[in-house]
């Protein structure tokens, strides 16, 4: 039986981003994924020569647009552990807030892109409507819509005002409402179901192994999840690890879904939290790094990995970044074979790939 | 002179009547998702702007292929305004399809072969009940003839109500509306880009949706059969029918073909059959 | 760990239950490098450090224990030039860079050597 | 099935959730970092946004008594603004308009110890 | 009259292609989000057609690399004219804070010519609409030396 | 009279012996195509005459016909019979043996030797004789090069061709006086030689499979042949006279008749290889094209539905009428959907040409004057157009050495001439204005009134226009300006080129067959159709045939007339290599162009499926045999 063999992206209106996979399919079937990436690596990792530490906390917001933030907390935290700089209490828990207004509109967002993969384009609608008002909080907080650049190595350079907090408890509410009124779609819908459930499976066993994070991991029954950790301000909240247990398409999404649900509780909670008097926002920072230190956050697309190393020069050595996409390329691999074509999208699309980290 | 008439409008108003309704599906589309969408004059606009581009295809053969989409679109439709056998209409609008596909397959791209492949599953499951959709009607008024339904004295809807159903489903994937856009989409994010319309560019992209806009007139035509006693109550039914696509097509997700042939086909045979038998007591 | 037990103290990290989280490497001379494994179980992390490897030996490959280390060697492979043997699936450094990148990126811009 | 439709059918009544962009322009925060622009009144060429700013896009130089910025090249992070000695740096809170062509912004700087004086070059 | 019909029509209904040339995805989802209820470029009859061959508008965001840059060559040429190009975002103009990195060849205008520039980091979805509006003046102008 | 029928059935007999005898390529080259252009004249000479409604030939050295063919029979079955043994097949050997002993209590027990005449021709008949004799010309002289090159090919020392063509002139002899038989001892007697023909002409190769599928066909045939043999006696009892003609006038005539009547259709369904038996018909596909292309379009399968049309008066309006309807479209729907699941580009068309037979046979169950029109239509078009296919696809296995469609994807640019014929033959078999399509529209039509009928031929049709439009498209390609065309030997391309003009020509000429030919016959067999509405309305509106056959000429122009193409890759994702649709893979390696069609293997796999129809296609008959009763 001859075989079709289809050039998936570079270029292609389903993935967000620059990935080729060669997919060869059989009656729709695939029987074959091979990937190549590299379109979008530029050498970020390299810039550390070229920039010093605190340039460097720009350039890694800008390993990838959609979770910038914390991005940016990692390697001020990497940092910071290696200064042995303590962070004042204000700046954790405003770290925090903006963290998870990045893992709501990440999600969002990719709950949309995962609706636009099935083909429902109401729900991307849908979904990105109610994004946008978290977009308005990071606009009118931060002063940018995506990439905030709140950070500096020692705390945050901008505050939340009384009015502010009010006024995201307001919007949160709003956004909580709207989601609550496309819940049963996301989950429970039909059709969603019939282009979710049951694909792309990842057993526990399969996700440990082949070293899957976030979302992806925690899918499939994986409790893991580096806020519990405790790092930052997260040591002031209570946290509890959202766990689907289906390994599909379907408990991705749902773990995402819920999360959403969880950021917003995540962020109420850090508003209580925020300091009455200390108004301090970043501690002074003296001195050039020198050592190596290993750290971890969660993203939305799960465990950040950044490794430094220092001489106590303005430049770094060597600044290594390993994003969950990374870690999630390989289960990846394992899912697509023996899948139908049209779910590929879904698949491909279920680990909330994000390849700009990836290749950095 | 009536016919003269009647093959004016099947030709030359339907397109445009066509084209407009193209317009208010993506302003109400639109609207259905909280935006304001483009004006009713858009499709109209889109088709020009295409016909002023640099004509791209792959060879001689899909271009030929498109004109003969059109032009069997067309002639179909012509042929439904003089009232003629919907079976022949049928066959018609059929050549316009199968010639389709074949355009799509005669060139070396990957994501119009399956589009062609996933078209033609389409035509799979849509043609047999779109038979029996005229059969229903056949036995309901005797006649092949869209001028002997025409003198049927009762809405035909009232003892075709399941055959109704049955054509919903096949204006949904004639319309190639969700669920079943998986062959080609209005909308651009689709796993394969544009199926069978990939590879057309330009004017012959043109040719192709002008086609599209003479089928969507077709099928509401055949619709309309339905409810031919009263002006009011066709128009009603007609906008009704529309309204409900529209809704399906934004309350569902895009479902596979293999899900298509199963149920469309078990579920459209089953309400086809229990509506003939039906007939056939009656 | 030396290049001899890489592969069985990887085994034995795997037998553990541990999961791998990834590989960094860092220049220690201006041919030779460190290079890190980490693991994870439990929230605790594991690093095991190959020390000091010259670049122009290679390295065996993990990617038979823990399929997953491949993407993180084949980046080695473009970004150090580094090279391992027995990995799973090669890129041969094509996994990010074209031909177009005529350096060694993160080994101070030395030209490379074309491999077959 | 069909568990969106009460939503459909309310954004279908309801009026549009569409900003009528750029026909009616809403009120910008305040603090959104928009376009950078210089007072070059005020810059002493002291540098130090060139050296702060990790894009590298602002050129000063003390002897041609040059101040450039390649705002294509500007990653409107504002580190150049709350550094500046000055507060000759400063960002509005509408965004920089599209163009058909790239543009360097070159002010004409003034060393500290001379007397203010208004000297553009464009 | 035919004629000037087409004329007119091409203003309105710019169709894009939006390629990620290596962005950061933060000008690639304000892109997107212009798409979305709240800024719904259909207004202007803007579909995103994800295909070249049905393109008038190419849609550029991010840094143009050594791989990228043969597929953005290829898509360009695929594109029937008459076709515009936008680069949006810093690194679609200049290659922005990554464009001394090694994989880095610079902005887009290093592989194809480019009609307009949107600055931004990423640019705003205003912004964007900002730049198609200006890049359909600039395409009218080019039909209309075309003749 | 008795001259064109001499030369219409004893000529290829004679030429065929020519042809054995004296072994040169010369001689057979000229002998085989002057008969087929005598033939073809004669054939057109007795259409002039007319139908006629007996003749009997004289004695033959003073021996009557009637004992020569009894003699000849016996002959026959003591061949097969030796086949049977030397074969080893245990079915060949019982049903041959049943027959020879059924055959002579039959003969020298039961029947009264009264004469009867031995020939008589309706139109249908008539229009037999033409397919026959003018189609079967052109694949025989089609396979004068061809059988070179296959030997060729295949690198015989010695040339098998005499046997060869031997057997294949001698099939359109026998065919031609199996349509014209009376006597239903006539008929028997070369139904029996077609059996035996096809056998042999499937065997051709001697190869193992060739050998196994021509086993295969024999058993089958010999046991629709029992069949026929009991049917004959049973319908004997009933109206006591050989006479077809007597039997059909008589018009349904009890249970057991029926039984009988429904035996020798069973007989015809065997022939016509309508499921459960399909298998033998896919097994001759190991023969040579031009074996196949002539089994399939104008004998041996049309042998099997001539016999089952022919009876439909002494069945008509009785439980069997329905039945055969059920099984004919059954039939239909279940072999397009195996067709569905198939590459194999003959193994399409047979698949094809069974669900059409089945189709026909559908027809004649349904045995209205509208599905009679419809049946006969069907067989002509048929013919032609399954016949230009089997060539092209012989022509194009011979360059390309592969009969899979798959590798004729893109055909075009290698063989621009033959794969347009192709196409070409695909519409017609599948699109308006063209003559099958005509032909199903009408058997639509007239199955509206029957539930079951008409669901199965929608089915059918829709899984009809799958196969056929994806190899058609598959077939089209790019060209290079200035490519040069395949060049082909003129008995090759000339037989194509007629055949392509006939199926395209002959389409616009339906009105014309059915005035003169097929109402005739119709009305006077008192059977009046309203030719005012429905699809023979058509016939009236013959315009829109125009504007359609006009509007692809149309598109054909502007296809010609576009302006010269900037060269283009296909999409490819961006990835693009050049313009042959392949693209830089993974590891900056190239990676070729390849596509395939959907077959849909979990539900019209070929070994699943085919179970499943089997089992449903025995019931069917059981029921319809039974129905009889
Ligand atoms: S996954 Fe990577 S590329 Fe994607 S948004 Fe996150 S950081 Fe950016
Ligand atoms: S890990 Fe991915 S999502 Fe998170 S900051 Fe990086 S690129 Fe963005
Ligand atoms: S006085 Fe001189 S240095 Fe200061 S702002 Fe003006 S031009 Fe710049
Ligand atoms: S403009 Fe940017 S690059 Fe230039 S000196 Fe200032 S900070 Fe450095
Ligand atoms: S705004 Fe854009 S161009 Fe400017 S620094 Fe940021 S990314 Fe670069
Ligand atoms: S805003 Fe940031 S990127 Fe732009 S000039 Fe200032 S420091 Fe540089
Ligand atoms: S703009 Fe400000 S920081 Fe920059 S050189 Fe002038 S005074 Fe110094
Ligand atoms: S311009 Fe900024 S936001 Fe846009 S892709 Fe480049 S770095 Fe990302």
């Amino acid at each position: 039986m001859a075989r079709t063999v289809i050039p998936f992206g570079p270029q292609h209106p389903v993935l967000p981003e620059p990935i080729h996979l060669k997919l060869v399919v059989e009656d729709e079937i695939v029987k074959e994924a091979v990937p190549a990436l590299g379109y979008v690596h530029r050498g970020l990792e390299m810039l550390v020569a070229k920039r010093d530490y605190h340039q460097m906390i720009q350039v890694c917001e800008r390993v990838c647009g959609i979770c910038s933030m914390i991005h940016a907390v990692c390697y001020s935290q990497t940092i910071e552990e290696m200064m042995g700089i303590e962070v004042p209490k204000r700046a954790q828990v405003l770290r925090v807030i903006w963290s998870e207004l990045h893992r709501m509109h990440s999600h969002l967002l990719w709950l949309g892109l995962f609706a636009d993969a099935f083909g429902f384009e109401a729900l991307f609608m849908q979904i990105w409507k109610i994004r946008e008002r978290i977009l308005d909080i990071n606009e009118a907080t931060a002063g940018n819509r995506v990439i905030v650049s709140v950070n500096v190595i020692g705390g945050v350079r901008a505050d939340l005002n009384p009015e502010q907090r009010d006024w995201i408890e307001s919007e949160l509410k709003i956004i909580e409402k709207e989601l609550k009124e496309i819940q049963s779609t996301v989950l429970n819908d039909y059709t969603v179901k019939a282009r979710t459930v049951g694909k792309g499976i990842l057993t526990y066993e399969q996700a440990w192994e082949l070293g899957a994070a976030g979302p992806t991991l925690r899918g499939s029954g994986v409790k893991s999840d580096m806020r519990m950790l405790k790092y930052g301000g997260y040591k002031l909240l209570d946290f509890e690890p959202v766990v689907e247990t289906a390994g599909d398409s379907w408990a991705r999404a749902a773990v995402r879904f819920r999360e959403v649900l969880q950021s917003i509780d995540l962020v109420r909670q850090a508003i209580a939290k925020i300091p009455r008097g200390d108004r301090d926002l970043a501690a002074k920072v003296k001195g050039n790094p020198e050592g190596e230190a290993f750290m971890r956050v969660e993203q939305p697309r799960g465990e950040c990995v950044y490794y430094i190393k220092a001489s106590g020069k303005k430049n770094l050595d060597r600044m290594r970044i390993r994003t969950p996409t990374f870690a999630n390329v390989p289960p990846l691999l394992a899912m697509v074979p023996n899948c139908e074509l049209a779910d590929v999208p879904v698949i491909v699309l279920s680990i909330d790939p994000c390849i700009s980290c990836t290749e950095r | 002179m009536k016919y003269v008439i009647l093959a004016f409008i099947g030709l030359v108003v339907a397109p445009l009547a066509g084209g407009l309704l193209a317009g208010i599906d993506r302003r109400i589309t639109a609207r259905l998702q909280s935006r304001q969408g483009p004006p009713i004059r858009q499709a109209l606009y889109d088709v020009l702007k295409l016909f002023g581009k640099e004509g791209l295809a792959l060879n001689k053969w899909q271009i030929i292929c498109a004109w003969v989409y059109l032009i069997a679109a067309a002639l179909a439709c012509t042929l439904f305004f003089l009232q003629s056998d919907l079976l022949l209409i049928f066959f018609v609008q059929a050549v316009g399809a199968v010639f389709l596909v074949m355009g799509a397959m005669a060139g070396r791209s990957p994501y119009s072969q399956v589009g062609a492949q996933r078209e033609l599953i389409q035509v799979l499951t849509y043609e047999p009940l779109l038979v029996l959709v005229f059969v229903c009607m056949y036995l309901a008024a005797g006649s092949f003839n869209i001028s002997d339904i025409l003198a049927v004295e009762s809405p035909l809807l009232a003892q075709l109500p399941l055959a109704y159903i049955v054509l919903t489903y096949i204006l949904t994937i004639k319309l190639r509306k969700s669920p079943f856009d998986f062959s080609t989409s209005h909308h651009g994010h689709q796993e394969l880009v544009k199926g069978v319309l990939t590879e057309y560019s330009g004017p012959y992209l043109a040719l192709t949706e002008v086609a599209h806009w003479y089928e969507t007139v077709l099928l509401l035509g055949v619709c309309a059969l339905f409810w031919t006693t009263n002006w009011l109550w066709m128009a009603v039914l007609l906008m009704a029918t529309y309204f409900l696509e529209l809704v399906i097509d934004n309350t569902m997700a895009r479902m596979t073909w293999r899900w298509m042939l199963k149920y469309v086909w078990g579920i459209g045979l089953a309400m086809s059959v229990v509506n003939l038998i039906w007939l056939y007591a009656g | 760990m030396t290049r001899d037990n890489l592969v069985s103290e990887v085994m034995n990290m795997k037998n553990e239950g541990c999961r791998f989280v990834t590989m960094s490497t860092v220049l220690t001379a201006e041919d030779a490098v460190d290079v890190l494994y980490h693991f994870e179980k439990d929230f605790e992390v594991t690093h095991l450090r190959l020390a000091d490897q010259p670049l122009a030996e290679p390295v065996p490959s993990i990617s038979g224990v823990y399929f997953c280390a491949m993407l993180a060697e084949n980046e080695l492979r473009d970004l150090f030039g580094m090279r391992f043997t027995g990995l799973v699936l090669d890129f041969n450094r094509t996994l990010f860079l074209d031909e177009e990148v005529t350096t060694v990126p993160l080994v101070n811009n030395c030209k490379i050597t074309p491999t077959n | 099935m069909l568990y969106l439709t009460p939503s459909v059918l309310k954004n279908m009544v309801k009026k549009p959730a569409t900003r009528n962009y750029p026909f009616a322009v809403r009120e910008p925060f305040d603090h959104y970092r928009g376009e950078l622009v210089i007072n070059p009144e005020d810059c002493i060429l002291c540098g130090s946004c060139m050296r702060k700013c990790p894009s590298l896009c602002i050129t000063v130089d003390k002897k041609a008594e040059t101040w450039e910025c390649d705002p294509y090249a500007c990653i409107y992070c504002g580190h150049c603004v709350s550094v500046c000695p000055t507060h000759c740096l400063s960002m509005k809170n509408v965004h920089r308009a599209p163009a058909p062509q790239k543009v360097l912004m070159s002010e004409k700087g003034h060393p500290p110890q001379k007397k203010k004086k208004a000297a553009e070059a464009e | 009259m035919f004629k000037s019909l087409i004329k007119n029509s091409r203003a309105k209904s710019p169709w894009i292609m939006h390629f990620d040339c290596g962005s950061c995805n933060g000008c690639d989802i304000e892109v997107l989000a212009c798409l979305t209820p709240l800024y719904d470029v259909e207004r202007f009859g803007v579909v995103n057609v994800g295909n070249p061959k049905h393109a008038d508008v190419l849609l550029v965001t991010g840094t143009v690399n050594h791989r990228n840059k043969k597929v953005l060559k290829n898509l360009y040429d695929q594109m029937p004219e008459p076709k515009a190009v936008i680069a949006i975002g810093a690194c679609g103009a200049t290659g922005g804070v990554f464009r001394d990195a090694y994989n880095v060849v610079g902005g887009v205008d290093k592989v194809i010519p480019v009609d307009v520039y949107v600055p931004g980091c990423p640019a705003k979805p205003e912004a964007i609409i900002d730049g198609v509006v200006e890049g359909l003046k600039k395409f009218q102008q080019k039909v209309e030396q075309a003749g | 009279m008795s001259n064109l029928l001499s030369i219409l059935i004893l000529l290829p007999v004679l030429s065929a012996l020519a042809c054995y005898i004296v072994r040169s390529g010369a001689v057979r080259r000229l002998v085989v195509t002057v008969t087929g252009g005598v033939l073809s004249v004669a054939s057109v000479a007795l259409l002039l005459r007319g139908s006629f409604e007996a003749w009997s030939p004289g004695t033959l050295f003073g021996l009557s016909w009637d004992l020569i063919i009894t003699v000849l029979d016996f002959a026959l079955l003591g061949v097969i019979l030796y086949y049977g043994f030397k074969l080893k097949s245990l079915f060949i050997q019982i049903f041959t043996l049943a027959q020879i002993v059924l055959l002579s209590v039959f003969e020298f027990i039961i029947v009264e030797h009264v004469a009867v005449p031995a020939f008589r021709a309706d139109n249908l008949s008539l229009i037999m004789v033409l397919i026959v004799s003018i189609i079967g010309s052109l694949i025989c002289i089609f396979g004068l090069p061809y059988m070179n090159r296959h030997e060729k090919h295949l690198n015989l020392q010695k040339t098998k061709q005499p046997e060869f063509f031997f057997y294949l002139v001698i099939f359109l002899g026998a065919m031609n006086g199996l349509v014209l038989a009376n006597n239903i001892l006539w008929l028997y007697f070369f139904f029996e030689v077609t059996s035996l023909c096809s056998f042999r002409l499937i065997g051709h190769d001697g190869t193992k499979v060739a050998v196994a599928n021509a086993t295969r066909a024999l058993w089958m045939n010999s046991f629709g042949g029992l069949g026929f043999v009991v049917g004959m006696m049973l319908a004997y009892n009933a109206v006591e006279t050989l006479s077809i003609a007597a039997l059909l006038t008589a018009g349904p005539q009890g249970a057991l008749a029926l039984t009988g009547v429904a035996l020798i259709c069973f007989a015809g369904f065997v022939k016509a290889a309508q499921v459960p038996f399909q298998s033998w018909l896919l097994g001759a596909m190991v023969a040579p094209t031009p074996v196949s292309a002539l089994l399939h379009s104008s004998t041996m399968v049309k042998a099997g539905v001539y016999i089952v049309l022919r009876l439909a008066p002494a069945y008509q309006g009785t439980l069997l009428s329905d039945t055969i309807a059920i099984c004919g479209a059954f039939t239909f729907v279940a072999c397009a959907a195996l067709a569905i699941g198939q590459s194999n580009g003959k193994k399409i068309l047979a698949y094809s040409t069974i669900s059409n037979l089945g189709l026909i046979v559908a027809c004649a169950g349904l045995n209205t004057p509208l599905a009679i029109t419809a049946a006969i239509m069907l067989i002509i078009f048929h013919a032609v157009s399954k016949s230009l296919l089997f060539l092209c696809v012989g022509t194009i296995e011979q360059e390309i050495g592969s009969r899979d469609i798959e590798d004729m994807r893109g055909l075009y640019e290698r063989m621009p001439r033959t794969s347009f014929l192709a196409i070409t033959g695909v519409l017609t078999m599948l699109l308006p204005p063209f003559g099958v399509l005509l032909g199903k529209w009408m058997a639509i039509e007239a199955a509206a009134g029957s539930i079951w009928v008409i669901i199965m031929l929608a089915l059918g049709s829709a899984l009809t226009v799958v196969y056929w439009a994806r190899w058609g498209g598959g077939m089209m390609g790019s060209r290079k300006p200035g490519q040069p065309s395949e060049s082909l030997p003129l008995l090759i391309n000339l037989p194509l080129m007629l055949l392509c003009i006939g199926a395209v020509g002959l389409s616009a000429a339906t009105p014309a067959i059915y005035a003169n030919l097929i109402q005739p016959m119709l009305s006077s067999a008192a059977l009046a159709v309203n030719t005012t509405t429905g699809s023979l309305g058509a016939f009236a509106v013959y315009g829109l045939y125009i504007a359609l056959g006009l509007g692809l000429f149309v598109a054909f122009r502007a296809g010609r007339r576009a302006p010269v193409l900037r060269k283009v890759g296909p999409y490819m994702g961006g990835a693009n290599l050049g313009e042959d649709g392949s693209f830089n893979g993974p590891m900056n390696q190239p990676v070729a162009f390849g596509a395939g069609n959907l077959y849909l293997s979990e539900l019209f796999g070929e070994q699943k499926l085919t179970m499943w129809v089997n089992i449903a296609g025995a019931a069917l008959l059981v029921l319809m045999i039974g129905g009889g009763l």
